[in-house]
């Protein structure tokens, strides 16, 4: 018999579908869809101290096989979340995660001080968001700032701390490490590309914000590629996603060394695909006679 | 999975398309339509139509997307996801709905829902489908060319829902003040107000056009 | 009327579309699809010093909208292409770009130094190939080694001299500005990004060097954003690429910032992809009265 | 550009193309199919027979490109890019032809453009189109299931002309040795020799399967 269960920063999963941060709100608007109690966990909005009404002006954009999205971090701030979305999450049966970002490091240490107290499984701090000026994604883009962030982070949280990686660091695998050494308990990667488009009919580019973030099966050999360049060179467990659209890219991702997959843009795509993932990876174990995922995990 | 009908160009590059089953909708909800994996989001199309056992969009073919659509044949499959968003309201009045190019697409299911209404459609060379919305209002009248909103005395009318280029919806907001309801259009993404992508910036707030709209008052949005 | 010719290091090229290293072998190929004087240059295969045999395995993966390479830079070695490649290509009526590679320095500076003293219109130097083992890139990923490298090449040759950036280096704009501090005329950006794919049946990595190199329409809104922060960030003039599938793609990446720009999958989808760009250029430029490419060249 | 004629199912997963027009080609060779601009990359796809004013393609449905093929209907808009590739040569003698699977698929246009050969088909299930193979040779074998080179007599044939499982081939090639010319299959980006990505290993150095090949005499291949 096949068991999906997997242990995560010592927290029992399910199994190993997590869906993104950003892309899935706090699970109201796919309730109708799913029973959300069949996910591995779920990842908050990313959450910032206070709230944040977002970018203006276009805020998505087709690409060949992938998304830009120039978002904002648009979110009712860890207050609101902790009153009103917070509680109806504890209701769904799933792991929670809450994504927090911010713009200085005063903001992410409030954040994280308000958000530990509360009943969440495991905070992702968003160091790599590219889409708010003076946010997150500055904190991410070398090793040495990744270090301080997450020296200071670690020291006012004991809840479990993943990481969330930016795509856009000078070197992803130095800054993974930079978060182990620091004592994250994990690191998820990865976030949306740095991307641009123009609109050369009206010689303008399309987002206010110049570059957006790309995501969807387009950046998927490359996130891949990074998840196991990642594996290879931290002990921390990892969360892997960027692409990821069925249940075969997701084995790919655990083959090359996650313990949870992360669906992001997928969800767009079809909103019940957290479900059909499930089932098709519960599927896949049993043709294949996997019994743990912990067989094919990290064999490549 | 829905079952293509039919699927005509009925003026150059625009298309009736009819799918069959028994879909439900609001006048001015839309559907999310996709073929396969490719591109890779779905688009929104509002209903354009929706009888016994067949459900009808009306749609101008623009990009990647729509040109998938417009090559679709009888028996092809096609996805469907729906119906989402807050469209028109049953309201009680005169209602005059104002349509221009595209706009006019949800208008003809509105119609069927409401008694008592007024139709004006612009079209910027030819018109088309004249028939069909003469079978569904009081009056019907078309513009080709020029401005639509010289045609309409909004004095006459109690409510004003209309669809079309945001130039035009921001004038017949000035005009009819707050009696209009406006249906925005905005990129979208997931379509159920999960993204944040499809945001209108109004009086209240960001409010998400796939779920809170695409149908709000008038004088609630900024335009851009 | 409309005129297509751009200054690029003060040679003329009849248009800004050439086409990219390794897509076009030394142009034979394509001969009996369209006439290649209709390009504005080509860019050869990327040549070392002594012949290479390319690797072993597959060499070819695709991915949504993408494509993963992993050649391995097979080539005639630079004597041959002098011999046998070069005289064929003199005669095709548009400029040559010989693009060079090499895995030690050493083996840069005497493939330079013949190439040198051949007519070629402009060396390029590759410091990106992420397909050879000991090879190019790992000069390119910082600008510590790209400006060594850049120095060394710049006093042995006085061809014009461009440097072909990887999208993958720590950080591209720093390279860039490295190549301009030791005398680099132009830089062309981007080459292609690591990427990878593994077989979930076999449960295996699809290429034996694991990595492999992605290309075509998945990776351009990178490749855009990359080419537009290097323009913003350096003076000398860019080749522009990564993706680009048709004249509206071209014009988007002028309109960032390059000054030619160059295809390469897109030569795959179809072998008469050039002339089409080509024309298509043409008919936009007299649409949109556009009188030279300098109106429009990083207006954005 | 070309139009289908027809596209049918002619045993499971199995599917006969022809498309309109006057298309060339020797034995052996092949053209690059696409539709649209997914997938990214054209499929490559033997010649199976050309007519007078049609050409066809018989392809088994494994993943996105062929999926996409299946689909299409009479009339719908293909692009073909070819003939490509060194084929098989015109050779006296007695020939024959064994397939494998997929690997029949050329041996039909072949088979037609020879005169005294034999055919070998191996099928791993079912058989398909033993009727049309029938009226190109003298004697058609099919074997389902099993090893077909069991039913071939290699003395009997000046040379051995295959196309199949590399597994095949390589078993052919040691039997029949250098009578033996193997059709080779590899990823292909280009189709023209351009790419260097369909690289075959063989004791003449690298070849272009694309472009040198893909057919081969089988004792310079190294199989892997
Ligand atoms: C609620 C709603 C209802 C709509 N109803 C209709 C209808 O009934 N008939 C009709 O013809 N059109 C309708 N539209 C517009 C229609 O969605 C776009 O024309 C269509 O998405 C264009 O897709 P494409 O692939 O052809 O164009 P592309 O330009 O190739 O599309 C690229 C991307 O931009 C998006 N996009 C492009 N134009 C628009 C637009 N005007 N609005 C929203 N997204 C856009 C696409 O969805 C896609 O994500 C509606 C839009 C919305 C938001
Ligand atoms: C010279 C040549 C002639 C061929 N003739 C025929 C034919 O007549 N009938 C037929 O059914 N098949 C033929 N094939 C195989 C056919 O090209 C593949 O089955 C097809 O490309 C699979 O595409 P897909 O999108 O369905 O599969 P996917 O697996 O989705 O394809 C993904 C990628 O892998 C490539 N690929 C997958 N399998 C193969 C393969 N076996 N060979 C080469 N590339 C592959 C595809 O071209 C594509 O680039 C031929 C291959 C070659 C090289
Ligand atoms: C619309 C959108 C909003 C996102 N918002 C956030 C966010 O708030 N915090 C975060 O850490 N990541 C955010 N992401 C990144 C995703 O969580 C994910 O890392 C990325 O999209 C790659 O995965 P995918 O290709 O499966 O989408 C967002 C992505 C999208 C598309
Ligand atoms: C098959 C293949 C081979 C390539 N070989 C080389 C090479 O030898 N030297 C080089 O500088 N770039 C090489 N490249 C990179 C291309 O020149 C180009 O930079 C890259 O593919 C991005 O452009 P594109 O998306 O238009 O293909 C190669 C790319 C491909 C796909
Ligand atoms: S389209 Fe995603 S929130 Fe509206
Ligand atoms: S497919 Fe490109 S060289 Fe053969």
């Amino acid at each position: 018999m096949s068991n999906m269960e997997v242990k995560f920063c010592d927290i029992s999963f399910k199994n190993p579908l997590v869906t993104g941060s950003g892309t899935f709100g706090f699970g109201r608007e796919y309730e109708n869809f799913y029973d959300l109690s069949k996910l591995g966990g779920i990842s908050t909005k990313g959450l910032t101290l206070n709230p944040k009404s977002g970018n203006k002006g276009a805020r998505l954009y087709e690409t060949p096989s992938g998304l830009l999205n120039s978002i904002g971090l648009e979110n009712p701030g860890v207050d609101r979340f902790i009153r009103e979305e917070l509680p109806y999450m504890k209701k769904l049966g799933t792991n929670i995660i809450a994504n927090v970002g911010g713009a200085t490091m005063e903001d992410y240490e409030k954040a994280i001080e308000l958000v530990s107290k509360e009943d969440v499984d495991i905070i992702e701090l968003n160091i790599s968001c590219p889409n708010v000026k003076s946010g997150g994604m500055m904190f991410g883009l070398d090793e040495v700032s990744t270090g301080k962030i997450v020296k200071k982070i670690r020291s006012i949280t004991r809840k479990p701390l993943v990481v969330k990686l930016s795509p856009n660091a000078e070197n992803i695998v130095r800054c993974a490490q930079a978060c182990e050494a620091e004592g994250a308990d994990g690191v998820s990667l990865v976030n949306t590309f740095k991307g641009m488009a123009i609109d050369i009919k009206s010689r303008k580019k399309v987002f206010e914000n110049t570059y957006a973030g790309l995501s969807g099966p387009a950046i998927k050999p490359i996130a891949l590629r990074m998840v196991h360049e990642v594996s290879k060179n931290v002990n921390i467990p990892i969360i892997g996603m960027g692409g990821i659209m069925n249940y075969k890219d997701a084995i790919e991702f655990i083959m090359a060394g996650a313990t949870l997959v992360s669906i992001g843009t997928a969800n767009f795509i079809n909103p019940s695909m957290g479900e059909i993932i499930v089932n098709d990876l519960k599927a896949f174990m049993e043709k294949e006679n996997i019994k743990s995922f912990e067989e094919i995990r990290g064999i490549i | 999975m829905g079952k293509i009908i039919s699927n005509k160009e009925i003026s150059p590059n625009v298309y009736l398309m009819k799918v069959g089953g028994n879909y439900k909708g609001d006048m001015g909800q839309f559907y999310m339509i996709r073929c396969d994996n490719f591109p890779l989001l779905s688009r929104p199309i509002s209903i354009h139509n929706i009888e016994k056992d067949c459900i009808s969009f009306l749609y101008e073919v623009k990009g990647q997307g729509t040109e998938i659509l417009k090559n679709l044949k009888e028996d092809d499959k096609i996805i469907l996801q729906g119906p989402y968003g807050n469209g028109f309201e049953k309201r009680e009045g005169k209602i005059a709905l104002i349509g221009g190019g595209m706009g006019i697409a949800p208008l003809f299911y509105t119609a069927k829902n409401l008694d008592n209404v007024d139709i004006y459609l612009g079209f910027s060379e030819r018109s088309f489908l004249e028939k069909e919305y003469e079978g569904v209002c009081e009056n019907l009248h078309i513009k080709i060319g020029g401005y639509i909103t010289d045609m309409v005395d909004f004095d006459k009318y109690d409510y004003i829902y209309t669809c079309g280029p945001e130039k035009m919806m921001e004038k017949i907001t000035e005009m009819g003040k707050d009696k209009v309801y406006v249906s925005v259009e905005k990129h979208m993404a997931c379509g159920i107000g999960a993204c944040l992508g499809c945001n209108c910036d109004t009086k209240n707030g960001n409010k998400k056009v796939c779920k809170d709209g695409p149908v709000f008052l008038g004088e609630d949005v900024y335009y851009e």
